[in-house]
């Protein structure tokens, strides 16, 4: 596996470990998956894979013909792994920067900024964790489903979908143990309603400890209600437009209940993960 | 080009009135704080300049606040801000833990205000006041002081009262006169003209047809405004004796050498930053070699060099 | 969006003041001629714009006349003409071999002579006489008519008084006071605005450390200025009444429609047509191909229809 | 050999052929020749091979990395063949829109406008013809000296170079039958006075019915002179920094004698090639 260095290698202040950096990587692949996404592979630097679940990338698309793409777009990690030196991104091709990383072809250059932000926190006691997310949101539980794994935590994933077939990443929670709950639109089984009485049936099973979420509006405010009523803590993946990424522009700030105020927190820096009970949704 | 193995380094060192920088790159004001040290080491810069700070907590604009743009982007932050309290007791503690000089940038929507700003942020740790007076101004039915000659000297003129430090005007490209508003600041007192602000600017999103910014409107800035603040460099430059400041799409070494040949002393590096975070390291490394293989003894000695073009028919 | 094929096809025609233009796409002046025909039939345009004609013939600026930057262009061609009497025995006749409405620009140093112009190009075979007051006026120290309100109207109701012609006044991005510019041409009896010209910029070639232009400055035009004259289509379109036409980096059918839903009732094409000479050809064709396919009868139904942000900072 | 499709075809005037055209071309090959030089073959449209020597096109240059060329770029046509659906250009890589072209690689696409402006002419008269040119001015009477050949022209071609070894299509030109000559600087050979006696002595020998140069104005004003003195016609191809290329926007002008008066034309339109007694050097 090669390692290409770092655009540039600014001198660390003393003492201090940067905790992101730009790094040229470099594409291992970029492939469609299930229709509407595509699972980009990089061979990436060690100084940007010591990454936290939850956490993002800032990545500089190329121009796709006739499209002018300026800022960063801003990514989930779905995949890390600092021993094979790679780093994965699911993306949905969207606008001009994600119809640019469509172009990307084995053995190009892609500049990405990260790890950034904060990740997902998971204190030892959250044992049964209830994974719920839609589309391309599930990318972002992914390494999250990974880590419980690893350390041993009992983990229940509900994908939800416009169809069954689209449910994201299916094999993967699978494969990670997880049980994992399709729900989709075509049934009527992904309505806040049907959920609320899945979820609830878990809760009763004792299956679930802590809630993990991402991206929809209407699957927050379903877990804070839910949360509220029994108790579970959870955290939940938000987004937001971006300029820097790093904390500097003040651009990306949504509203959250810190007690009997309403602030403002920027989702690229004190996120973008936050406790689901602060979220406005 | 002579070789640079065999060149001796260049004083990097630039005098903008009193103060004297390690290097001519700084930050522009908004696009920096105490988030970039994640990755670089932010002493390696000629000056720390802070996002504009207003008097009072203030919220900033609705979202979302920027969009990108070809060769650049738009951006309507706005002023959120912790106040001034929050700036005294936790900005300027941590600031001080470096040694490149501070440069405090503040606002208001008028001139009491702004003079009694003024006042306040003079305290021991800023080496310098930068005005930014390209924010509207209630007293002038919303628009900014630097927009006319005559309300950006009367501002000037109630800030250099208050305060002894040097004091910085930034001005705005979107007025027609930009060479009497620079003469009005520097009949004022400034000490410098940092050159320029935004250019206001809109973007529509074809399928919702709504505007792609919450405030509807909002600043452009990056390499698609940098002939315009190029062109003001130089025209402030040869009608003012204040050291300018240049700014406005600033990326690469060869735009820094642009705005200093135009006769700026120093550069603000702002929206480049969010496409290359390093960018600025780059710059302060990449200006030091080219100025040692130019055989150069002091970077001063390229500002204002531009000269005639040949011209001519054929 | 409905299906292409079974959509009845949509009015394309476009009413600024007086004129009908077929559809809402034509040249921006200083960027086109007869030479175009080389590369496409001229009357698929909704309407044809000329270079901006001087009474007497001169030479123009000296060379180089353009460079070029990230997202665009400078220009400081000046106006090389070969006077109005050449514009009557050769253009005219030409032109008329089209039935394209024919607009007819024209410049003058001062009022008298811009009258003068403005009375001499009345002639049958030109549909409207669009007046580029962004040209330096000597009455006022070289400052563009267009720069301030009251040359502004000075020089429109002098026009005005000289045609029965539909006259269109081309602003300029320069000024600091677009809106109260526009009202005063409305005032002085303009029939339509178009919005706007280029703005004043520079560049420097950092090896010779000479202006990339002869002129030193000149005017940059291309995507990099497409928000300004946006923002100003927009500024203007709600503060006035006649029609405007947006003019400024317009490159793509989304571009197109941006400013119409901003207020522009048609749109001038310039730079682009350098990067794609059948750009404009494109466009007529793209912008019809959307206009049935959303369902509309009339593209007029497009115009001004801009919303309001959503916003929220959640 | 593919013809690919113009961008766009629109509708020709009524009994009009364009006389050119905006086409979407793909690289053949791009490969450095001679150090300095690289040459760039293209598989072209029929519409834009009907080419004169001496006209030109306007290249849409890719952006190399960090540089963003906006303008077409002006390239003299090496060479043209409708026949194989083929056209080339010789170009010395100067700034960001050669380093932009020096990026291609076979397959890719290249966006071409042309053929533009007025080429040589070569009226029956003139049997024996003097090419003169340095360095990547040679590119453009390549062509010339092809057609010359096969009409049945006596062809002299002085090459001028820095170096011996640097002296462009000396092959070339001898392959279309022409007596070559090679000056460069090392030996003294090149200067305005040595390629006087070089030049006096062709004359002399009757070889001399024309002179066709481009580039230098240094060898424009001693075939001016040359020309002058024993009533020998010439042509010269100049340059002019562009935009449009087709004649709109007179940003390419010139100035040039015409009787007592000094006037400007187009590079792109009425050029780039000239009669050298009216060219200003
Ligand atoms: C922390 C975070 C993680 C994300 N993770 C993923 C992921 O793993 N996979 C994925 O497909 N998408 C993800 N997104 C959304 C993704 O950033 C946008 O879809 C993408 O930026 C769209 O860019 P575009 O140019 O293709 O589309 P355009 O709509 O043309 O983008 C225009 C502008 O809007 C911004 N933008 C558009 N949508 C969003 C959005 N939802 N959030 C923030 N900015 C947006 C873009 O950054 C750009 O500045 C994430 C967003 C954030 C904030
Ligand atoms: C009719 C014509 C035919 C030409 N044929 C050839 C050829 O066959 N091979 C070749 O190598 N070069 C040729 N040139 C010169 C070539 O156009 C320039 O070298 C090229 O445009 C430089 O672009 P750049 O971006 O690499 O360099 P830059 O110097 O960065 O270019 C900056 C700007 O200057 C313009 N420019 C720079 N040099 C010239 C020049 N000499 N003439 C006109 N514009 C210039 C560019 O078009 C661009 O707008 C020709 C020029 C003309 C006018
Ligand atoms: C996101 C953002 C926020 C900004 N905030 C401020 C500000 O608070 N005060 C100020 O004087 N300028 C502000 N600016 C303007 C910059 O300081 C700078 O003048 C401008 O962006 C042009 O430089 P650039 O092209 O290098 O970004 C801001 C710019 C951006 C992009
Ligand atoms: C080369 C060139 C020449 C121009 N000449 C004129 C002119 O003579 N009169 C005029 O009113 N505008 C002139 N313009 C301005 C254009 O008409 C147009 O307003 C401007 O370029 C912005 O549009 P664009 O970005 O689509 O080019 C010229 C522009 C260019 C690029
Ligand atoms: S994107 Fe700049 S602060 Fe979050
Ligand atoms: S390049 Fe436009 S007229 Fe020649």
């Amino acid at each position: 596996m090669t390692i290409h260095p770092t655009i540039l290698s600014v001198p660390a202040p003393e003492g201090l470990q940067p905790r992101c950096a730009e790094a040229r990587t470099r594409v291992v692949s970029n492939t469609p998956v299930n229709g509407e996404y595509h699972l980009l592979t990089l061979d990436a630097p060690a100084e940007v894979l010591a990454c936290q679940p939850g956490q993002f990338f800032q990545l500089l698309c190329p121009e796709p013909e006739g499209e002018h793409p300026y800022l960063r777009r801003p990514m989930s990690i779905y995949g890390y792994d600092a021993e094979a030196g790679q780093l994965q991104f699911l993306y949905k091709v969207t606008g001009a920067g994600t119809r640019g990383l469509a172009t990307l072809k084995s053995g190009d250059g892609l500049n990405v900024l990260g790890p950034l932000g904060q990740g997902f926190t998971m204190p030892a006691e959250r044992k049964n964790l209830l994974l719920l997310a839609r589309g391309v949101g599930l990318a972002t539980l992914a390494p999250l489903a990974r880590m419980a794994q690893q350390q041993g935590r009992r983990l229940t994933a509900i994908c939800s979908a416009r169809r069954p077939e689209l449910a994201m990443s299916v094999d993967l929670f699978l494969s990670y143990g997880a049980e994992v709950i399709v729900v989709h639109d075509g049934d009527g089984s992904a309505t806040p309603e049907a959920l609320r009485s899945v979820i609830e049936a878990q809760i009763a099973q004792g299956r679930v400890d802590a809630f993990y979420t991402c991206g929809s509006a209407r699957l927050l405010r379903l877990l804070q209600e839910l949360g509220a009523k029994h108790n579970i803590p959870g955290e939940v993946a938000m987004e937001q437009q971006m300029a820097c990424g790093l904390g500097m522009c003040q651009a990306c700030v949504r509203s959250f209940r810190e007690g009997d105020q309403v602030v403002h927190r920027r989702v690229c820096r004190e996120g973008p993960v936050f406790p689901i009970s602060e979220a406005i949704a | 080009m002579k070789d640079l193995q065999n060149t001796p380094p260049c004083d990097m060192g630039v005098q903008i009135g009193g103060l004297r920088l390690a290097n001519p790159i700084m930050p522009a004001s908004g696009t920096f704080s105490e988030d970039l040290s994640d990755v670089f080491d932010l002493d390696i810069l000629g000056a720390h300049v802070l996002k504009t700070i207003m008097r009072d907590a203030r919220a900033g604009n609705p979202t979302p606040r920027v969009c990108d743009l070809q060769g650049g982007m738009l951006n309507a932050i706005g002023i959120p801000s912790k106040g001034i309290g929050y700036f005294r007791d936790t900005m300027l503690p941590y600031w001080a833990g470096y040694s490149a000089p501070l440069i405090v940038s503040i606002s208001a929507h008028t001139m009491d205000e702004f003079a009694q700003l003024c006042e306040e942020v003079t305290l021991p740790g800023v080496a310098a006041i930068e005005a930014n007076i390209s924010c509207p101004n209630i007293e002038a039915d919303g628009r900014a002081f630097a927009m006319r000659p005559d309300t950006t000297e009367q501002v000037m003129t109630r800030l250099r009262a208050a305060t002894d430090l040097p004091l910085w005007a930034k001005l705005t490209p979107n007025t027609g006169e930009p060479v009497e508003v620079a003469l009005a600041a520097e009949a004022a007192g400034a000490d410098a003209l940092v050159v320029a602000n935004t250019a206001l600017g809109m973007s529509i999103d074809v399928r919702t047809r709504q505007p792609r910014l919450g405030n509807i409107m909002g600043g452009m800035s990056g390499p698609a405004i940098k002939p315009i603040a190029l062109r003001m460099t130089y025209q402030i430059a040869r009608a003012c004796s204040v050291p300018v400041i240049g700014c406005g799409g600033i990326a690469t070494r060869d735009d820094a050498l642009e705005f200093m040949i135009a006769g700026a002393r120093a550069v603000q590096v702002g929206t480049a930053t969010f496409q290359s975070p390093t960018v600025m390291a780059r710059l302060v490394a990449e200006l030091s070699d080219w100025a040692a293989a130019e055989g150069l003894t002091s970077i001063e000695q390229i500002i204002g060099t531009v000269t005639a073009p040949t011209g001519g028919h054929s």
